[in-house]
Formats: C-alpha cells, sequence, structure tokens
C-alpha cells in the first residue's frame, strides 16, 4: 500500500479509519478489521513523532482496533436475546456518527460561502433619533426610596467615617507590625460566639484596627457560617448585620 | 396604525438599525400585538421577495434583520469591500457542525465524537462568536455547555438551529437503516 | 440587466452603504451608462414615494442616499427606549445622601466621607437631574459645589432643603463615642 498519504492530513483516528474504509472500499458495516488494523498501524510507523498529543490520540485507536481484532478471534458474546455481538458495533456506530457530522460540515461550508454573499449595513440612524435622550422616570428611578430611608444610608455612613478612623492607632507613636494568625482568630471568634449568642457585625469589625486583621475576622466568619456554627441575617441594605450562634 | 403604515414602520426600523432587531420589539415599537407584527413581518418579506426588490428580510429566531439579496452580489462587491469571513479549517467546520447539531453539548461529548481533543477549536469558534457558552451542565464538574450563535446562523444563512439542513441526531438510527437497505440492494444485484 | 433588476441593484448598493453614493460609483457597479443610471434612480426615489414605504432616497449633489422616512423616528426612538431601566445604585444612593446633607459639597470632600472616588455617581446623579452644580467653592482649584435639585425635592416629598432632617455635630461626637465603646467590649473578650 503506497503511504503518500501524510498523517497531518486527518483530523483523528476516526477520519483516518473512514479514509481507510473508502480506500478499501469496504462496508462501513462489515469491516476487516485484520486488513484495515494492518493498514491503520503502517500509517501510524510513518507518523512523525514530534507532537505526543497527536500521537497519542492515534494510539488510542490503535488499541481499540487490537482489542477488536482479538475478540473477533474468539467464539462471539451473545446477548440474553441470544443474538451475537459484533465486537465491531460500538466502533461502526462512532463512525458512522462522525461521518454524518463531517458530512455535515461539508454542507455548513457550502452555505456559508452563498451566505456571504448577503450584504448586511451598520446602523444608521436619523440624527434626531441617535441624540434623543431617554426621559428618566422620576418615579420609577426613585421607587420606594424616601427621606427616611436615605437618612439611614446617611447616618450609616458618617458612622463609618467615623470607625476609619482608627481611635486607638491614633494615639499611638509608631506602627508596630500585628501577626494575625487564622487559627487564633477562629477560637477567638469561637469563643465569641459562645459567650455572646448574638451580636452585631460591624460591634466585631471595630475591633479590627488593621485590615488584615478585619479580613482574617471577615473569613472567620464566613468559615462558622460553612460549618453551620452560626447565621447571619440583615433586614435591609446598609442594615448592621446580625451574627448569632447556632452552638450548644 | 393601519396595516400599510406599520409594514413600512418596520421597514424602516429594519433599515436603520442595520443589525438584528427582535420581534419583541419592533412590537413595543409599533405598540401592536407580537402575533400581529409577526404576520406583518411576514408579508413584507413576501413583498421583498418580488423581483423589484434588491433587499430581502432574514429571520433569526424571532428577530429580523434586513440585507441585500446574493443575487446582486456582483455588482456591490465592484464597489464595496465585503467583511472578511473567517476561514474555517476542516477541524472547526466538523466541531462546529457537532455544536450545532447537538446543542447544548459538552467539551467531552464533542471529542466522544471527533475522537481527538477539540478545546482549541471551541476556543477558536468561542473567538469568532459562531459558539457561545450557555451555561453549565448539572453533573460533576458541571461542565460547560457550548451552543451556536446569531451570527453562526447569519454566517451560514439559517434562520434557526431547527432548521439546519437534513440529519437530526434522532436521524442517525434512519441514516443508518437507509444504508443498510442499500447495502442488501446492492448485494442482491451482486455488487 | 433589465430596468426591474438594475434598480433592484440600486436599491441594494443604498441599502448596503447607508451613506451618500455617488452617481458614478452606482455606475461602475452596474456597468451602465450614468444618465440612464441617474433616470433608474429617479424612478426609484418616485416608486419609494408610495405609502408602503418607510424609507426615502434622498438626492445630494450627484450622490443619492437611502434612509428613513421622518414620519417613522418616533417609532425608531421607541426601539431605543426599550433596553434602559434607570435605578439608583447603592452607591448613588450614598452619593445623594451625602450631597442631600452636607450641601453645597465638593466632590473631595464627599470622597473623603465615602472613603472612594465618586465621580462617575456625581454624574449620573446629575443626569438623573437630583443633583446640580451651585458654583464654585472660593478654594485653591475652585472646585465645583453640588447640591440638590427642585426634582430631588419633589421626588422625595420635601418641601425645602430646610425641611431634610440634618445631621447635627453632636451625633457625630455620638457616634464616635459608640464607636470607642463597642471596641472597648471587644478588646475585653479578646477580639
Amino acid at each position: 500500500m503506497e503511504l503518500n498519504v501524510k498523517l497531518d492530513s486527518f483530523e483523528g483516528p476516526l477520519d483516518l479509519l473512514l479514509h481507510l474504509i473508502d480506500k478499501n472500499k469496504v462496508n462501513i458495516y462489515d469491516i476487516p478489521i485484520s486488513l484495515i488494523t494492518e493498514q491503520y498501524l503502517e500509517y501510524l510507523g510513518e507518523m512523525k513523532r514530534h507532537d505526543l498529543n497527536i500521537m497519542s490520540e492515534f494510539l488510542v485507536m490503535a488499541t481499540t482496533l487490537l482489542d477488536i481484532k482479538a475478540k473477533m478471534l474468539l467464539p462471539a458474546e451473545v446477548t440474553e436475546e441470544g443474538e451475537e455481538i459484533d465486537p465491531r458495533s460500538d466502533l461502526v456506530q462512532q463512525l458512522i456518527e462522525y461521518k454524518m457530522y463531517k458530512y455535515m460540515s461539508y454542507e455548513l461550508r457550502d452555505r456559508q460561502i452563498d451566505a456571504a454573499k448577503n450584504f448586511f449595513k451598520g446602523k444608521s440612524l436619523p440624527k434626531e433619533v441617535e441624540e434623543y435622550q431617554v426621559p428618566v422616570d422620576m418615579a420609577e428611578l426613585v421607587g420606594d426610596m424616601n427621606l427616611v430611608k436615605l437618612q439611614e444610608i446617611f447616618k450609616s455612613m458618617m458612622k463609618r467615617q467615623v470607625e476609619r478612623i482608627d481611635p486607638v492607632r491614633a494615639s499611638f507613636g509608631k506602627i508596630e507590625k500585628e501577626e494575625v494568625s487564622m487559627e487564633e482568630e477562629m477560637e477567638k471568634m469561637e469563643q465569641y460566639v459562645l459567650s455572646h449568642k448574638k451580636f452585631s457585625f460591624r460591634e466585631i469589625l471595630a475591633g479590627s484596627h488593621s485590615k488584615v486583621k478585619m479580613i482574617v475576622v471577615f473569613l472567620a466568619i464566613l468559615e462558622f457560617m460553612k460549618m453551620g456554627k452560626i447565621t447571619i441575617t440583615q433586614e435591609h441594605t446598609f442594615d448592621d448585620i446580625i451574627i448569632e450562634s447556632c452552638m450548644e | 396604525m393601519n396595516k400599510t403604515k406599520a409594514k413600512a414602520a418596520i421597514e424602516a426600523i429594519l433599515f436603520s438599525f442595520g443589525e438584528s432587531v427582535e420581534l419583541t420589539k419592533i412590537a413595543a415599537a409599533l405598540e401592536m400585538n407580537k402575533d400581529v407584527v409577526e404576520s406583518l413581518v411576514r408579508e413584507l418579506m413576501d413583498e421583498y421577495e418580488a423581483e423589484n426588490r434588491g433587499l430581502q428580510i432574514i429571520e433569526l429566531e424571532q428577530a429580523y434583520q434586513m440585507c441585500t439579496k446574493r443575487a446582486y452580489y456582483d455588482n456591490l462587491i465592484k464597489i464595496k469591500e465585503q467583511p472578511r469571513k473567517h476561514v474555517l479549517t476542516d477541524v472547526l467546520l466538523e466541531t462546529l457542525s457537532i455544536i450545532a447539531y447537538k446543542q447544548p453539548i459538552t467539551r467531552v461529548e464533542i471529542e466522544k465524537i471527533r475522537g481527538v481533543s477539540c478545546g482549541h477549536a471551541v476556543n477558536k469558534l468561542v473567538e469568532y462568536n459562531l459558539v457561545q457558552e450557555l451555561g453549565r451542565l448539572d453533573a460533576p464538574g458541571r461542565p460547560l455547555l457550548f451552543g451556536t450563535t446569531e451570527e453562526f446562523l447569519r454566517s451560514f444563512g439559517v434562520n434557526s438551529v431547527d432548521e439546519l439542513p437534513v440529519l437530526k441526531p434522532d436521524q442517525i438510527d434512519e441514516f443508518k437503516a437507509q444504508a443498510e437497505q442499500e447495502l442488501n440492494a446492492m448485494e442482491q444485484v451482486g455488487i
């Protein structure tokens, strides 16, 4: 057999198999497995070995073929209904499905060539339409927001601003590096949860003077939530978050 | 708004937006019932079929878009450059046809059909905006599901994925039966 | 090419350009005499005048352009209106509340309170006509001062800014005291 066709030109092992079936003019439902396996392995021998990824895909098929070949030599397995199982049937199924999509891909290519003959155009809205500003529906925009809620938001923000100014650190003259250990914080938090049962998120964060500590406290809370040791609730946006213990 | 004016308005909308416009949007713009608008668009599409029109209206899954008829490509290409479509290799086309017919589909399923890995091909198709992520499969590992885009329909001249040419997945068996019949017929005549 | 097809081709050309196309260009695409093409364009223009068309062809010094008839501008605007949904996000509400209670206020002062930049939020509030520029502060850089608008008062049901329940300076001291108390309580349990 001539090996003038390089493996690179095949999309994969199925593609190569279809080529061999076609070339030998054999029936896909009755593949002469010895012949095809032999030819398949010959191709593989010719294959450039530099791309292991491609190579491995072809090798998987080679083992499948050899496996089928071996099974063909043994007495046929029989289904519950007493029908003989053809060891090739799975491969045939796969080949037919692949062949169908391959056929469809040619069909798609033709369609793409035809469809490229349609010209589309971009947006060309008249100036008056382009410049039109959609009026804002104030009732919809403001929704159920009202002055009382707005004031709550303002208050909570002023409070946050005060809290950002660290009262303790401000009285210190120098900055000390703070070692924060997750384990330690978890332990402390667990005790706090046990002794307080119900407390506020802000309350607990106020004790954290460094970003690292805040993050660790936050992580500890998340961790406890995950473990089901606490539940959290928040009535409205901007409200304080209430943490409750679930531990006995 | 009478029927004639409504159709004229649809024409104006499709022309000036250029891109595809959803049926619901057209209906809202006309302040008319969706079903009525759909039948009007269809009437308009039919009218555009007439020989004296150089344009056509295409359907893309519940959306419509105006474009030139293919017959005038030769005239247009003389004075206007057609934006280049991506050249799709065999690998890309195969992968695309599998996605088109089996969507929503995971990468592993595509690979099972093709017998080779296809991560690169899928990424390329997503990059070309022919394929998109459709969400995740509710299965171990929550793999991504892929499907075709509106751009796919436009690029391949298909109205909807349901209207893809011939074979649908459930037709594989039929296809097989046919092939077997042919085979038997051939054997009978001794080929 | 017969007259009907030539006119259809002209329609396709004018559509695909969207902008004005010179007569010479159209003639080149059709490989037809300029004068013949001109008379064909005029015929087409007349046909477009019919009531059932939403488009028109206008002439611009030996060039032609396809565009929407003015009568259908309202329909186009309705489509533009559809996707927009305005909401006051948390960021906008925070910024608005600061402006409402601290007006007139500069952007830098707002940022000092919020701890993050707010240029985008302020612009958005101005666009929504809830906030307006009140002038400039007599300070280095002469920064803009912002305050609430009449629309704000109307929308939030206030008669005048004086009616805004104001936070008094001693309330801020109270916050500070509260914060310190909480802090001490926490330190006692060692957090």
